[in-house]
């Protein structure tokens, strides 16, 4: 569809999509101006899942506050309790004993796969294809029986603390994960197969829903919506936090900016991610995990602290405003969805409503996360 | 006279009982299929192998209430559903099963089932329009034009067999194709002629009834993660129930027919015993790559759906009538 | 570098006799009610961010012109609520998507009692929906924005939770 | 001309490269459990709710020094304790847990110093009625010793 369409504004009929669709994964409202199949306009409705998760902050302490940040994104959980227990370390100078820091990686990168991977399975079926779905649980199922022999959760994991984990990880954790990562290279090669190199597949994305850098720019789209744009910004590479800088690692970037290009960038980064975790295996050193001396409970000096973290769908950050108190005064979770999604009302006028919806998976949206 | 009525009344018994075991069979076919496919054992609860699940469903769904939604076209609402199943049911009574298994041969049977296979379209522009759904009236339009754009190559594709049979006789072109499988349409050489293009001809026939009966990859109509359920949003109980077998006993037709017309009828491959049983497994191995391509592929969007048609499907059929229309000139 | 550049664009907007020192500020009294107007250096390492801007609401606009004409994107927009000093604070998050990283925090202050401030969506689209949700959860007026109504919140939703005298 | 062509034959190519694919998939073993039939065996780690872990003479190792209940950032903990006469520790009395509101964090067991609570190994949860998660710890611990 390269050819700009003229639209009738006058012939024009509302189409509300969702709260309950199929497409929408979850609770997201979109209210269409259709001229026919084509989108003459749309305005998304957010908040059906709002918990106000930022007022909960106000009302208790920097520990209790840990389980909320697994139920903002609970697909990809972990990376966002590392964003705020760096935030909080950041703050308070707690020091992380090295082991601690590596397991984090490797958990963080663990549940990046498992987050691409529904994610891939849900796009994936979103253009109609429903096998691969369960191939793609297939696959996350490893990871998630890895990640609750150490957590104990399978989603909700709630394993970091402030200055170190829940608990260690154990021999049987690393040669699992070993053997995940030799059958999850055997399975991407299966769905580069079966799915990107489907002409179907390609037709769909190819060239539909072009972000340009500007767009990004405006609305602030990070992680892969960015990538898928050209824009190599990697919240891990731009400000290495962490133990990432001792890692070797690429940031997939694509230069055409539509829906392929962002499927490109998640496939490869699952790729990449793989690679993380391997690295991490090797040099992961031995020590605890928790630092000998741990405050019994933590009070931040007074101002505000940000901090940013590269989660599954870009970068999440987290501000605290401290006044010195055992809660913070101001929280404020800078969700990476909610700038992705924004971009979609401008972006996808003049499209027909099946490659809109194509788009809108192509997103990789997490509605709670939006919600907050 | 009234012998043959009779005879047509006990066929079209004898087809609604086939249509309707085979529909209903094919959902679990389809689920089992489906669950083999992504590593699960698909329904397995209700009796061996799940083999109850069929009536069982059937039952759910006759005991759930018709709801007729505030505001419908009633009488186009109430219609389209019966319209769907209908010419299913009809065109079964034309289809030769073997040499003496058939309910009516009508020696323009292929002209009939076309005829009656185009009402399906209708029925999904009056289920889809009369629902008073955005969704549904989308669907509906799409499925129309799908329906418009896929009978064209396809009936393109018929009249090639026909030309090469030189009958619209069903049985005639079956009995055409006797003799073991190098005899079938599908193979290039035909009578002496050499028409390289015929197994294309297959493919184009295959593709254009997995398009004319609604299947995955070109399921637009129903486009469950765009258009929510499609043309049948709004049915409820049998309603939806009768679009789910029309759908089913439509994909029946489509693998006849492509058995009939490329495939050699019942005929044995190789010359032996041919039979109601080689066309039995002959539909099914069809039914089974129906099945198979809908659990692997993603789905098409209108637009690369017509452009198949109109760019790819139309042009080459229309080649391979005209070549084979020369072929059988010159030889 | 990109953070001399913008340090530099950024400082003129201010009166000379407003420009403050290039000593870092003292972040540990941020609750002052004259909370100090200028440019500040800040220590990402500690903070997270390299610049923090202060300014009155009059200057937003063309200081966030700045910033997007120097390929700075928007992170996120919020507020604080500084109850004792009876203001409400309005934060602002820039980030750069080079490697030249600069992470920039606009800061500005409105009355508690009649919180406007000028919208910043004619700059950046993606402002809208930050700014109706801080229109959300403080009731901050962004004047000019073409569409101010509940985003996160009800519909009909007419109190702002993240008030510090919201009581639910 | 010759990209028409080559487009039609790399895509139906890419296509039979699919169907093969999944017919290979169609004939290996299945990977479902078939739940109320069989299940898994829960991790040692696996956080269920939690409970009482008794004594050595069958007591709950519990001070009753309300840590939990303080850690717990839900509020779903309620423990009540009383000095017995003559007793210098404190006995536990009640142990309640509104498990509709636990999530399941485990800030609790981190927080007791004496090792008085775990996890349990429940997952096989369910009901109509929001009561029927009102869990007197102590009533479990009790049951679970006979």
């Amino acid at each position: 569809m390269s050819e700009p369409i003229v639209l009738q504004p006058d012939e024009t009929f509302i189409l509300n999509v969702g709260p309950q669709h199929p497409a929408t994964h979850g609770v997201l409202r979109v209210k269409m101006t259709m001229d026919g199949e084509f989108i003459y306009n749309a305005e998304t409705v957010i908040g059906y899942i709002h918990r106000m998760h930022e007022k909960m902050a106000e009302n208790r302490t920097y520990a209790q506050y840990m389980p909320n940040l697994s139920r903002l994104d609970y697909l990809s959980a972990m990376a966002y309790c590392h964003g705020y227990v760096l935030a909080v370390e950041k703050a308070a100078s707690i020091e992380v004993p090295e082991r601690a820091e590596y397991i984090r990686a490797i958990t963080v990168e663990m549940n990046r796969i498992s987050s691409h991977l529904v994610w891939f399975g849900a796009f994936v079926m979103d253009l109609g294809g429903f096998s691969p779905l369960m191939y793609a649980f297939d696959d996350r199922e490893q990871i998630l029986d890895l990640l609750e022999a150490v957590t104990g959760s399978r989603l909700t994991y709630c394993y970091f603390r402030f200055g170190g984990l829940y608990n260690d990880v154990d021999d049987d954790f690393i040669e699992g994960t070993r053997r995940f990562i030799k059958r999850m290279r055997k399975s991407l090669k299966m769905y580069h197969k079966l799915v990107t190199t489907n002409v179907i597949l390609m037709k769909r994305l190819i060239g539909i829903g072009p972000v340009s850098v500007d767009l990004c720019q405006r609305y602030g789209a990070t992680g892969p919506v960015a990538r898928g744009s050209g824009i190599n910004y990697d919240v891990r590479r731009n400000e290495p936090y962490s133990v990432y800088p001792e890692f070797d690692f690429d940031i997939p970037v694509y230069n055409e900016g539509d829906s392929f290009a962002r499927y490109k960038v998640r496939m490869e980064e699952m790729e990449q991610s793989l690679r993380i975790i391997e690295q991490g295996l090797d040099k992961l050193p031995d020590g605890p995990v928790n630092p000998e001396k741990k405050p019994k409970t933590i009070k931040l000096p007074a101002g505000d602290y940000y901090t940013a973290v590269e989660a599954g769908r870009g970068s999440f950050g987290i501000r605290i405003v401290s006044d010195g108190d055992k809660s913070p005064y101001r929280l404020k979770l800078r969700s990476p969805t909610y700038s992705n999604m924004h971009l979609f009302d401008e972006a996808c006028r003049g499209m027909l409503i099946a490659d809109a919806l194509a788009f809108m998976g192509s997103l990789d949206l997490v509605i709670p996360e939006m919600d907050r | 006279m009234s012998l043959t009525l009779l005879n047509v009344l006990a066929a079209v018994i004898i087809a609604i009982a086939f249509v309707a075991a085979n529909a209903a069979y094919l959902v679990w076919a389809e689920r089992k299929g489906a669950g083999f496919i992504q590593r699960r054992p698909g329904p397995t609860e209700n009796g061996p192998w799940g083999l109850l699940q069929p009536p069982v469903d059937g039952i759910k769904l006759m005991t759930k209430q018709l709801l007729i939604p505030g505001g419908v076209d009633k009488i186009i609402f109430v219609i389209a559903p019966v319209l769907a199943m209908f010419p299913s049911i009809v065109s079964f009574v034309t289809i030769p099963f073997s040499d003496t298994i058939v309910a009516h041969n009508i020696n323009i049977g292929l002209l009939m089932i076309f005829v009656f296979g185009s009402m399906s379209a209708m029925a999904l522009l009056m289920g889809g329009w009369s629902s008073r759904n955005k969704y549904s009236m989308i669907s509906s339009v799409r499925a129309v034009s799908q329906a418009v754009a896929y009978e064209i190559p396809m009936l393109i594709t018929a009249i090639t067999v026909v030309m090469i049979a030189g009958s619209l006789d069903l049985m005639e072109i079956v009995h055409k194709q006797s003799g073991g499988f190098w005899h079938w349409n599908i193979w290039p050489f035909q009578k002496g002629l050499f028409n390289i293009l015929m197994p294309a001809s297959f493919l184009i026939f295959f593709i254009c009834s997995l398009a004319e009966t609604n299947r995955a990859p070109f399921d637009l109509g129903e486009a469950e993660s765009e258009l929510v359920a499609g043309y049948h949003t709004e049915y409820s109980s049998m309603g939806f129930g009768l679009f789910f077998m029309g759908e089913y006993a439509n994909i029946v037709i489509g693998a006849c027919l492509t058995t009939i017309l490329f495939l050699g009828g019942w005929d044995c491959p190789f010359g032996l015993l041919p039979g109601v049983w080689w066309f039995i497994v002959k539909i099914y191995i069809l039914i089974f790559t129906f099945i198979w391509i809908r659990w692997t592929f993603p789905r098409t969007t209108i637009y690369s759906l017509l452009n198949l048609s109109w760019k790819v499907l139309i042009p080459i059929s229309l080649f391979n009538l005209l070549l084979t229309a020369g072929l059988l000139k010159v030889f | 570098m990109i953070i001399e550049t913008v340090k530099d664009k950024l400082r003129d907007l201010f009166p000379a006799a407003a420009e403050p020192a290039v000593t870092e500020h003292q972040a540990e009294k941020p609750e002052t009610a004259e909370a100090e107007i200028g440019v500040f250096d800040c220590s990402y390492a500690k903070r997270g961010y390299h610049l923090d801007v202060r300014l009155a609401p009059d200057q937003l606009l063309s200081a966030v012109g700045i910033l997007f004409d120097h390929g700075f994107f928007i992170e996120s927009i919020t507020g604080v609520d500084w109850i004792k000093d009876g203001q409400l604070e309005a934060v602002y998050d820039f980030c750069r998507y080079d490697f030249d990283l600069c992470r920039i925090v606009v800061r500005t202050r409105t009355p508690r009692a009649n919180p406007i401030l000028p919208t910043i969506t004619g700059i950046y689209s993606g402002a809208s929906w930050h700014e109706r949700e801080t229109h959300d959860f403080f009731g901050i007026v962004f004047e000019g924005h073409p569409h101010l109504i509940p985003l996160l919140l009800p519909e009909d939703a007419d109190f702002h939770p993240l008030l510090k005298d919201f009581k639910a | 001309m010759f990209r028409y062509f080559n487009d039609i034959f790399s895509g139906l190519w890419s296509l039979f490269v699919g169907m093969g694919i999944t017919f290979q998939e169609f004939f290996k073993p299945k990977i479902t459990v078939h739940y109320p039939h069989e299940s898994i065996k829960m991790t040692a780690r696996y956080r269920g709710h939690i409970e009482l872990i008794p004594g050595e003479d069958g007591q709950p190792l519990c001070v009753v020094c309300g840590m939990c209940e303080k850690a717990c950032p839900s509020n779903c903990i309620s423990i009540g304790g009383e000095k017995p006469e003559g007793s210098k520790k404190k006995v536990l009395t009640s142990y309640r847990l509104d498990f509709t509101t636990c999530s399941l964090c485990g800030s609790c067991v981190d927080s007791c110093n004496f090792g008085a609570v775990r996890f349990s190994r429940e997952y096989n949860l369910a009901s109509t009625r929001k009561e029927d998660y009102h869990y007197d710890l102590l009533k479990r611990l009790e049951e679970s010793k006979q």
